[in-house]
Formats: C-alpha cells, structure tokens, sequence
C-alpha cells in the first residue's frame, strides 16, 4: 500500500518551546489512524504544520506524492486533505444547508450541488435543521454538521482534532460509526483523541506523541501495554 | 460557477432567482410588489415636489452608493473600514482633475466618472491587497484604513500653493478644488447638464436600482456565500479551500469603488471637492448611517441611510444646535436597543405580523 | 461657469426656476427675505454665533424703522455646523426652497468656496462678512471682510519701523496662511527687510515645541502668527512659557477668536493686531454699537470684525435695495458700480468697490498689553482694497467668478 | 556649549513629544489595550478632565489638587458611562466604537450648549529656565516627569497591587475569576474608570498649556490611538517604546522637515508597523507573534 501522507524530520520552535522535534511519521492510503499523547504533547502543532498554518523551521511533508512544505493552508485543502477542529468551525448565523453550501459550491453547482447537500442532510440525520442557524444546533449536531462540510469536500485525506469532545456516549458511538462508514468510502482519516475507548473503537493504529517527537506506534492493545505509554500519561497526570 | 451547458437564458433565470437568498431579506411577490411601489413612488416623486426637494433628494441618493459598498465590506465580509472616505475622496478629485483637464464635451464627463471609479476601486484593491495579504484582521482594519484616509486628508489640505496642479486643475488645498463641469449628457443640439434637479434624480434613482440589484445578485451567489462565511469563521473559510484573503480583498475593492462612485457623483452634483471630505468627522458618517439602518442587509442599509440623511438634515433645519446632541443620542439608542440596525429591526418586526396574520 | 446653460433640470423644473427668477416681481410688498448661513454649532462656533446675533439686530433696528423700502426684513437662519456640506445643502435650500432675496453666509473660505458655484448656477447674492486671503472675483459676492492688502500693508511696515527688519511667519498650513505669508514675504521684501524665518503648522496641530525652538534659533526681530483654529492657538501659552518674548503681529487673532480675553495673561502680550473693529474701539459709534448690541444679547462674550462686518453688510444691502427700488441683482449691482456705496457704521466709514466688490476700512492697530487689554497705537483711515482691481478684475465689466491669488493672478486682458 | 546646547534641545523635543504621546494614550492603553474597548469618547474624557481641572484652580484649589479633581470627575463619569452603555458592549467591540462616538458627540455638542464655545484658560505655571540662548518652558520638563511617574504609577498598579492583579485576571480569563468569586462586573467597572481618569489626567495635565474648547479631545485622540496600536496589547511591554519610538520620528521628522511630515509621518508609521508587526511591539518583544 502507498502512503498518502509521509512526513521527515518535521521541527518546529517558537522561542525555547520546540513543539515538533524532528518528527518522520507516515500514513499509508486508506489507513483510521490516531494520534495520542498527554496535553502540550504537540499533537495540535502537528496538525497545524500539516495544515500549513504554522511554516515549519525544517522537514518536509509529502501529501498524494507531491511536497506540500510550503503551500498554503487554502491549497493544502485543495489537495485533497480536510480537517474537522476541536470546538466546531462551523458558520453560526448560517443555516445548516449555507454551512453546506459554502463547503461545496467550489466545485458543485446546480443540482448536483442540491443532490450532495441532500446526501450529507442525510448522513448527517440534519434534515429537519435544513434552514436552522447552525448556532442553534445542539453540541453533537454541531460537530456532525462539521464533519458533513469536512467530507462533503470528497477529500483524500480527513484531519480530525478530538471530534467527541463534550459528546454523549451515545453521540460519541454514532460517530464513531460515521467515522467507520467514511473509512470505507476511502477516506484515510487521522484523528487526534483523548476518549481511549473512541480510539479502540476506530483506530487500527496508534502513534504516541511526546514532547514534540514520536515516542512509539502500534496496535492499540501494544501501545495500551506499553510501560513508557503508562508513564508519560501518569508522569504528566497533573497537568 | 455556472456549469458550460447552460444556455444563455437559464444563464439569465439563475442570475435573477439569486435576487433572493438567504443573504438579503425580503422575498417572494409582497416583497417585490412593495419594492415595485416604492421605486414607482421615487419615480413619481418629482412630479409633487420642488425642485429645491428634488436636488436634495438626489442628494441623498448620492451618498448610498457608498453606505452599500460600505455594507458589503462590514456587513457582509466582516471588515470594518473607517477609511471609505479615502476612496470617495480620491474619486472625487479624479472626477475634478480628468474634466477639468478634458472639459465637458462629448459625454467626457460620464468617461471621467468611470474612470474617477477605476481609480478609486483600484486603490482599494492596492489597499486590500496590503492589509489582507499582510494578515491584518479586526479592529486594526478600522485603524489602518483611517489611517490612510487621514494621511491623504492631512497631505491635501496644504496643496494650496500654484505648484500643485495637475494640468489645467489646481487642487487648491484646504479650500477644496471647485469649478468642475457638472455630469453632462451628450445631446442632439446642445448637452446637457446634469444639475441637482429631476434629469439628476432620475439618473441616481437608476443608478441605486441597478447597484442595489446588482448587490442583491452578488450577496447571493456563491461568492457572497463565502463572504458570509468569512465573516463567521474565516479560519474555517480557508480550511475549505478558499483563499480568504483573495475575497476580502475583492470585497473590499468592491467596497471601494461604490464609495468611489459617491465621491465622484458628490464632486459633480456640488461642482466642488475638499479635503475635509475625507477627515476623521466624514469617515465616520458612513458607518453611522449603515450601523443605524442595519449593517448585514443590503436592503436596510439602503433605506436606513436616507433615513439617517434626511433625519439629520431636518434636525439640524428644526433642532439647531440640538442636533449633534439627538444625534448622539440616536446611535447610544440603536447599539443599546437595536443592535442589528433599527431598519433591519423593523423590518424583522414587519415580517413577523405578516406571518401571523398569513397563518 | 457654465451656468447659462440650458438644462434639462431646468426645463422639467421649469416652474420652480420662474418661481425663483419671478419672486421679486410678485413679492414687491411681501418682506424681504434674507438668508444666513453660518455655523452655529461645531470647531468655529466660538467666533460666528456672534455673526447671527449681529445680522438680528440689524434686522430688529431696520424692520424698527420701517424696513427696507417700506418692507419688512425676514431672517432665514441655519445652522451650518462648521461642515462645508452642509453649506452645500442649505444654500441650495435658501435660494432654491425659501426663495431668498440675498444670503449672508461662511466663515471659513472653505465653507465659501462650497457654496459659490451654487450661488453662481442660481446666479444668487451672497455676502461674506469674513476677513480672509483675498482674491474672489465674483459677480455674485459681495466681500465685506478685510482682506491681507489692508491689513499687511498697514501691519508690517509699521512693525518693522518698530522692531526692526528681521521677520519670522508662522501660518497655518492652508490657504489663508499660504497666501497671507506670501503677503507678508512680499511687503517685507518692499520694506527692505528679511525673511529669517517661515513655517507652516497644519491644521489641528496643538503641540508647538519644535516651533519655538525654531523660532528661537534666529534673530527674528517680531514672529507674524497666522494661526488659525482652536489647536493652533495652544501656540501662544505654549511660547509664553517658554518665554518666546518677541513681538507677534498678526492678522487674525484677536479681530475674531478674541484669544485676548480667552487667555490667561500675558500669553498674547505685545501681539499687534490689524482689524477693522473689535468692541474694545473707543470711538462715540462703536460705544453706540457695542450698547446696543448689549442690550439686545446680555450674554453676548465679544463682539468681534465679523460682527460689525455683518452688521454693516446688511445696512448696505439696505441701502442699494433702496436706491435700486427693488431686490432686483442686476440693479442691485448697477447701484453698487455707481462706486458711491458708503455707510458711516461702528468702525468708521466704509465703501464697496465697484471693481472687486471688497469693501474699504478704517484700519485698526490693536496691541494687547500684558494684562491683555487693548490699546491702540495707530489708526489708518480708509484703506481700500486695492489689489484685486490693480491686478486686472473688473466686475463692472466681466464676471470671472474666480478666486485669484499674487502668485495665479488674473489673466492679462 | 553650542554642542550641549543642540543635544539639549534635541533631547526637550523628543521628551516634549514622548510624554505627550505617553500622558494622552495611557488611558485609552487600558480601556482599549486592557478591555479591547475601542474607546471614541477619550478625547471628551480628557476635555472633561481639562474643564473640571480649569474650574477647580480657578475657583482657588492648587494646581496639582485641581489636576487631581479632573482625573476624579473623569474616572467617576467613566465609571458611569461603563455602567450604563459600555457594559451592554463587551461582546460586540464594533458597537462599543458607534456607541462611544454617539457618547462623543453628546459630550462635544452638551459641553458647547452649556458651557459656551470657550472656556477661560489658567495659564502655564512655573515659567521658563534657560539653556545657553534658548529658553525652555519648566511645566514642559514636569510633564516628561509626570509621564515617567506615570508608567512607574502604572506598573506598579497592575503588576503589585491586588486590585492590578485581579484586574488582569478578570479581563484575560472572566470566568475563571468569576468562579473565584471576583465581582467581574465591578472590575470592569473600576478598570473603565481608571482609563477615563488617566484620561482625565491628561486633560489635567494638559490644561494650562492649551485652548479650552469643546473640540479639544480631538487634537488628543489621533496620537493616542496610533501610539496604542503601534504598542500593541500589553501596555506596559508596548505602549512607553512605542512611545518612545512615535517620538522620535515624529520629533525628528518635525525637526528636519516641518510640522507636515511629522504628521504624516507619525500616521505613515502606524500603518506600516500594523503591516509588518500584527501583534504590536509588545507582540514583537513577547516573540509570539500569531
């Protein structure tokens, strides 16, 4: 299988904080992946180096065989990679169905925009919020509706930054299913989460940041039982 | 955005059916009737009134241009500009420099009113192009572009000297530049000068039905769509893939032509320009008039700022020295009570009995 | 000007022009109306409320004595807020709605530069009753204020007598004080003296440390201060405590913002002042004035040049309407080309010039002693204004409508 | 002595101009750089410092007291305004600017109703000392003082005292301080007010040396805000070397080329350090520019 994403010797400082330490890291084409480790671990900077929002001191990332090091954030997109943040970036005084229409009308127009919109209302279970103001969507709705205009891009690659935060147990399986149901359509996906019980639901494999590095990777039941693992999280439990 | 198989007249149909949206308010045929009775209304308005009534209306029409163009910069892309006036201005002394040096014949003047709006857009895009390309965001907006607008102010006032002419115009300092042909229409026999009267009115009452029409088309299609959106979350715009900069810079040079447009109807309606156009007094009228009409729709800023125009006019006609005061006072009453503009709030208010009595 | 042009507003509006161009002839019994701009409110208030103050006495004493020709005198009055746009509405509205028979309006020559081409496409009347930099060439203004040919030919030689040849100009960065220093550069130059100094402040500066170290840096026998605005004016106590303790001589303070009485002494001590009326003048007709002035505005702070300028603005206009017998402009205007306009008021006796339509004065040399009162060293009698008429504007023959400066004088006939 | 006496004089004008621009933006550098409330009515809050300061020394109270009052009046009407418009605003700081300039106008246009066009000056105190042949005004040297004394005043109010230390926690994390039991409303309260009476101060301060009229604040507020802007959010890292910086350009350029350039030069300057330094200085000398 290929790598859809390969990053070298990615490093990253601002003033005496090094927030990625010469990170290699790959992921192959297909892959549910996620990405752990314990707060100020770096795994929000590793997202933003690859979103392009922060510009990397040194290294490279390779994205669908091309070196995407130095384009911007709005290109990177345009590659083919999407990403769904923490708290929901969604546009709050606009409906649910302008959300989904500022999200696709870049490369859909006229019905098969209607159809698509039509398609994520239901992937979204959001039909009967067509015309409400994002905003007024519960929390869960909110995330989902995100998720909606992160795919609905048909990207390659889907970015997600702790997509259960202040989710239900029953929303947080719903879209642990969706996350599923993605994977199969053939979307690589990496997500960055806390919920270990979320991670065991979706990830295959897991990689373990520390301090701006890459401490180990594996299966979930490697990386549950590895010692180093168990120490980091306990060693920071105060944090 | 429109797909190649599209003929030509559903190309026309789906540029119409963007004249709704969720973008603008007011939709369906009570909408448009009353917009049809209002414009009709305009249209018959000079038949019973004065002329003095008429030239002052025309006037007001002036000065909408660039409270639109403002609200598509602030209301709709998020950007607060406290510097349109450095486009009206720009704007105005270009319409006076071009005719002053090419004269009113020919219709040159109506050449000197598009190129005085060029000119004025063109400086908007340069300026955009440097703040939202230099990542200038928020408040710092505000400041940069009163910046720019006093800068040019402060440099305009002392051109008083003889040395300071362009051509055959002397830009005449503090005291402004005067003596520039009026907007002149090229005629069998004799043109026609177009002063503050009813030929006047007429043609600014088509110029703001187009604009506003024009606006309404634009706010709706995907690419007010984005500058909604921006407006919202523009992080989230440039994790979709769109350039954020590219639109607020677009958007803003749109914002600076309308206010361009203005000045150089201003500087052709009064035949004079000044530098005090574009002081720290001027450049806050304008987002007075959009903040009290209602800054995210296109059609209450229209309408609240000839509210807000002719309202003050009066005030200070009837109130005299009060009418700084109620002015004052006007605004702490929209922020406090209505802040999404007292138009909009109206309007909002308008909409919902209708409903219920529909229902 | 392209005013005589046929337009197509005026065709369609037809009926609201006859009304303007007929009002004198069916009004010939009706009052006559009498249009005032002037700010009321906003950064000039201080020297213009005044103005209005002294346009309503005159009104009161004239309807008082049976009007003008027998008709009564109505005031229409707006506030034009210190904002050149507003001038641009209300003279439109004054000539074109109210139908007014003559307008006295603005301070600022900006606010005069607004409304001309108005007055002109309506081919109005308007008086301005402002001293300023001079030049306007127009048919249709007639200019009571002084202007820099009567005040620096009179101020500057008499200073350098006194002080000495060494002069330092200090003007604020527009117009006025362009064109005044260009005045006082070219008087001094004739008198054989030397420029060693000058500077042009723009408008809304407070801050003067850098000016007065300037200042202090030459052998400037007195400073000329053409400063205008309530910002510019923090230069006097500003160079009073730095104790700056040349002579000033200036053509605008004083005369109209009365800085004498607003500032603490001795900021403005020894500044000498040309003006053609302030109230402290002790003559037996401005005692007259200043009483009757009082008793009509109790309150009124001072009254300055631009008071009596009015005042005797609309005694002249009264004069020319009833020598016309009518309101009529172009009679109005043959009147006044008979160059026998005078009028014997507060500051002494005073004619309109034919050629420029600026008006003569008696010419007053105020110094401000250190308790700020006022003294007067020298009084020039009928000083006339020359310039605009030497220099090639005759409005009894042709009607430019232009303001023209020394250096961007009248094309050669 | 030639020598010492241009360094002198280069040092006054550049000390004139850095504690104006230090005394006139102080106050707007808490309400605007603390509250992020961008302030329009500053310049009333200074005019209404200058006329209560003017009043108080001329019905008899020592100069320094009646400085003092107008700092007072003005923080009270401060605390007054927060009350009753500001408050309503936090969350809408575009609003805060329409609602403060309303509040402006009512300010400038109620002080010339009530009041008259002008108002008596008091005149500059303490007269003027001489270095080599140019004199120089003494009050001028108090006030480059009072601006040291000003920033010195200020650090110590914010970073060692309680009142400083809750109030930037109030502002930088509002319900955190809340759940520790701040009464947040009050701090914002108090902080807006001690901005109008830095405000007030500068009226204060200013007052002997300029006309008093309505429209005064105007002169004020166009080189406070810049010097705020170019300081960035944290007034103490940003606000005295951006004050310090605005000073010498625009004394220098005033210096060598007129009155004009030094404008022009001041706004020329804020334009291009908003381009080149988003974050301000203070932004710059924290390294974390975002």
């Amino acid at each position: 299988m290929t790598d859809i994403l390969r990053v070298q010797g990615l490093r990253k400082a601002f003033g005496g904080v090094v927030v990625a330490n010469g990170i290699d890291f790959s992921l192959s084409t297909g892959a549910m992946h996620c990405l752990i480790g314990p707060n100020g671990a770096g795994k929000s900077s590793f997202f933003r180096l690859l979103l392009g929002e922060h510009a990397p001191d040194a290294g490279t990332i390779i994205f669908d065989g091309s070196d995407i090091t130095n384009l911007r954030s709005f290109q990177r997109i345009r590659r083919g990679i999407s990403v769904k943040f923490q708290v929901p970036g969604i546009f709050k005084a606009l409906s649910v169905r302008q959300n989904l229409e500022v999200a696709f009308q870049d490369h859909l127009n006229g019905q098969s925009l209607n159809t698509k919109i039509h398609e994520m209302l239901d992937f979204t279970d959001l039909h009967a919020e067509e015309t409400t103001p994002a905003g007024n969507l519960s929390h869960g709705q909110q995330q989902w509706l995100e998720i909606a205009m992160a795919v609905g891009v048909e990207p390659k690659l889907l970015l997600l930054d702790e997509p259960t935060a202040g989710m239900s147990p029953d929303e947080t399986r719903k879209t642990g299913e969706m996350l599923h149901d993605l994977n199969a359509r053939g979307i690589t996906i990496l997500a960055v989460e806390h919920d270990m019980a979320f991670v065991e639901q979706i990830a295959r494999r897991v990689t373990v940041l520390h301090f701006g590095s890459i401490f180990v990777e594996g299966t979930i039941a490697e990386i549950i039982d590895h010692p180093g693992v168990q120490e980091i999280y306990l060693g920071t439990a105060d944090v | 955005m429109i797909s190649s198989e599209t003929t030509p007249r559903s190309r026309t149909r789906s540029l119409l059916a963007r004249l709704e949206g969720p973008q603008t308010m007011g939709r369906g045929p009570a909408f448009w009737i009353a917009a049809a009775v209002a414009i009709a209304a305009a249209a018959a308005y000079p038949l019973t009134a004065d002329a003095w009534t008429v030239g002052n209306a025309a006037y007001f029409l002036i000065w909408t241009f660039m409270a639109m163009g403002l609200g598509v910069v602030w209301g709709y892309a998020g950007a607060l500009s406290f510097g349109q006036t450095a486009f009206f201005g720009l704007a105005g002394y270009a319409y006076g420099v071009i005719t002053l040096n090419l004269g009113a014949a020919y219709g040159l003047t109506l050449v000197a009113l598009v190129l005085a709006v060029a000119i004025g857009g063109l400086f908007a895009l340069v300026i955009g192009y440097f703040m939202f390309y230099g990542r200038i965001q928020g408040v710092f907006i505000g400041i940069v572009t009163l910046s720019v607008t006093l800068v040019l102010e402060t440099f305009m006032a002392q051109t008083a000297g003889p040395q300071w002419r362009i051509g055959e115009a002397r830009l005449n300092g503090f005291n402004g530049m005067s003596g520039m042909p009026p907007l002149t229409l090229p005629w069998v026999g004799e043109d026609i000068a177009l002063y503050p009267g009813p030929s006047l009115y007429y043609l600014l009452l088509g110029l703001v039905v187009i604009c506003y029409l024009g606006l309404r088309i634009m706010l709706n299609s995907s690419f007010g769509n984005v500058l909604v959106a921006i407006r919202e979350n523009p992080h989230r715009v440039g994790m979709l893939g769109y350039d954020v900069r590219l639109y607020q810079t677009l958007a803003f040079a749109i914002g600076g032509a309308f206010a361009a447009l203005s000045g150089a109807l201003y500087t052709a309606w009064g035949q004079y320009i000044t530098p005090s156009s574009m002081g720290l007094t001027s450049a806050a009228l304008p987002i007075i008039w959009v903040a009290v009409g209602g800054r995210r729709d296109i059609t209450a800023t229209l309408i609240g700022t000839i509210v807000v125009l002719a309202g003050f006019q009066s005030l200070t006609i009837y109130g005299s020295q009060y009418a700084l005061v109620v002015m004052g006072a006007l605004l702490l009453v929209t922020v406090l009570v209505a802040p999404q503009g007292l138009v909009v709030g109206a309007m909002t208010f308008l909409g919902r009995i209708f409903k219920k009595d529909k229902s | 000007m392209t005013r005589n042009r046929p337009t197509l507003a005026g065709l369609m509006a037809g009926a609201a022009m006859a009304l303007v161009a007929a009002a004198p002839a069916f009004a010939q019994d009706g009052p006559i109306r009498i249009g005032v701009l002037e700010d009321q409110s906003g950064d000039f208030a201080a020297a213009t409320m005044v103005k209005v103050h002294a346009i309503e006495l005159a009104a009161k004493e004239i309807n008082d004595a049976g009007g003008i020709d027998g008709r009564p005198v109505e005031l229409v009055i707006y506030d034009t807020q210190s904002d050149n746009r507003r001038y641009q509405e209300f003279m439109r509205r004054v000539l074109q709605a109210d139908n007014v028979d003559v307008v006295f309006a603005g301070f600022s020559s900006a606010s005069r530069e607004a409304y001309r081409p108005i007055v002109n496409q309506f081919d109005g009347l308007a008086f301005y009753n402002n001293q300023y930099e001079g030049g306007v060439c127009d048919n249709n203004m007639i200019v009571t204020g002084a202007v820099p040919e009567q005040q620096f030919s009179t101020l500057i030689p008499w200073m350098m007598e006194e002080y000495g040849p060494n002069v330092y100009t200090l003007a604020a960065d527009y117009n006025f004080g362009q064109i005044s220093a260009e005045w006082v550069r070219q008087i001094v130059e004739e008198n054989g003296g030397t420029m060693v100094g000058e500077e042009f402040i723009p408008l809304g500066v407070s801050q003067f440390g850098q000016t007065i170290q300037n200042i202090q840096a030459t052998e400037a026998d007195f400073v000329v201060t053409l400063l205008v605005g309530a910002a510019q004016a923090s230069y006097y106590e500003q160079a009073a405590s730095a104790n700056v303790s040349l002579p000033m001589a200036s053509s605008v303070n004083v005369g109209q913002g009365y800085e004498h009485k607003r500032f603490t002494p001795p900021s403005l001590a020894n500044m000498y002042v040309t003006t053609n009326y302030i109230e402290e003048i002790d003559t037996p007709a401005s005692n007259d004035f200043v009483e009757r002035f009082r008793a009509m505005f109790p309150d009124e702070p001072y009254i300055n040049q631009e008071a009596a300028n009015s005042y005797i603005a609309m005694n002249l206009y009264k004069q020319m309407v009833e020598r016309a017998g009518t309101t009529d402009h172009d009679a109005i205007r043959s009147v006044l080309a008979e160059g026998d306009v005078c009028f014997e008021g507060p500051s002494g006796n005073v004619c309109l010039d034919p050629k420029s339509q600026h008006m003569s004065h008696t010419i007053y040399l105020a110094k401000v002693n250190d308790d700020h009162s006022i003294s007067f060293p020298k009084v020039w009698d009928d000083i006339k204004p020359y310039w605009l008429g030497d220099a090639g504007c005759d409005l009894t023959q042709n009607d430019p409508s232009a303001q023209y400066t020394p250096s961007a004088p009248p094309p050669a006939q | 002595m030639d020598l010492l006496q241009n360094v002198f004089a280069m040092l006054y004008q550049f000390g004139d101009t850095f504690a104006f621009l230090v005394i006139s933006c102080a106050g707007l550098a808490v309400i605007f750089g603390m509250m992020g409330v961008i302030n329009l009515a500053h310049g009333e809050f200074i005019m209404c410092g200058a006329y209560v300061t003017a009043s108080a020394a001329r019905a008899g109270l020592p100069l320094p007291v009646a400085i003092l009052t107008g700092a007072l009046v003005a923080g009270a009407v401060g605390m007054l305004v927060e009350r009753m418009v500001i408050r309503h605003l936090y969350h809408r700081p575009l609003d805060s600017i329409i609602a403060t300039w309303g509040i402006s106008l009512i300010a400038t246009q109620g002080v010339l109703i009530v009041l008259g066009s002008t108002m008596q000056g008091i005149g500059t105190p303490l007269g003027s000392i001489e270095v080599g042949s140019r004199s120089y005004s003494l009050y001028r040297l108090v006030l480059m003082v009072c601006a040291l004394g000003l920033l010195g005043g200020l650090y110590l109010l914010f970073y060692h005292s309680r009142f400083g230390v809750i109030a930037r926690a109030t502002i930088q994390k509002p319900h955190m301080a809340h759940a520790l039991g701040v009464n947040t409303g009050r701090m914002y309260g108090l902080t807006f007010g001690l901005g109008a009476a830095l405000a007030g101060l500068a009226g204060g301060l200013y007052a002997p040396t300029m006309t008093m009229v309505p429209t005064m604040g105007a002169t004020f507020i166009v080189e406070s805000f810049v010097t705020v802007v170019v300081g960035g959010a944290d007034i103490f890292v940003g606000a005295a070397p951006a004050a310090a910086i605005l000073a010498l350009i625009k004394a220098g350029l005033t210096a060598w080329y007129g009155q004009l350039f030094g404008q022009i030069g001041l706004l020329v300057t804020v334009i291009l350090v908003i381009r080149i330094l988003p974050g301000g200085l203070s932004g710059w000398l924290k390294g974390t520019t975002r």
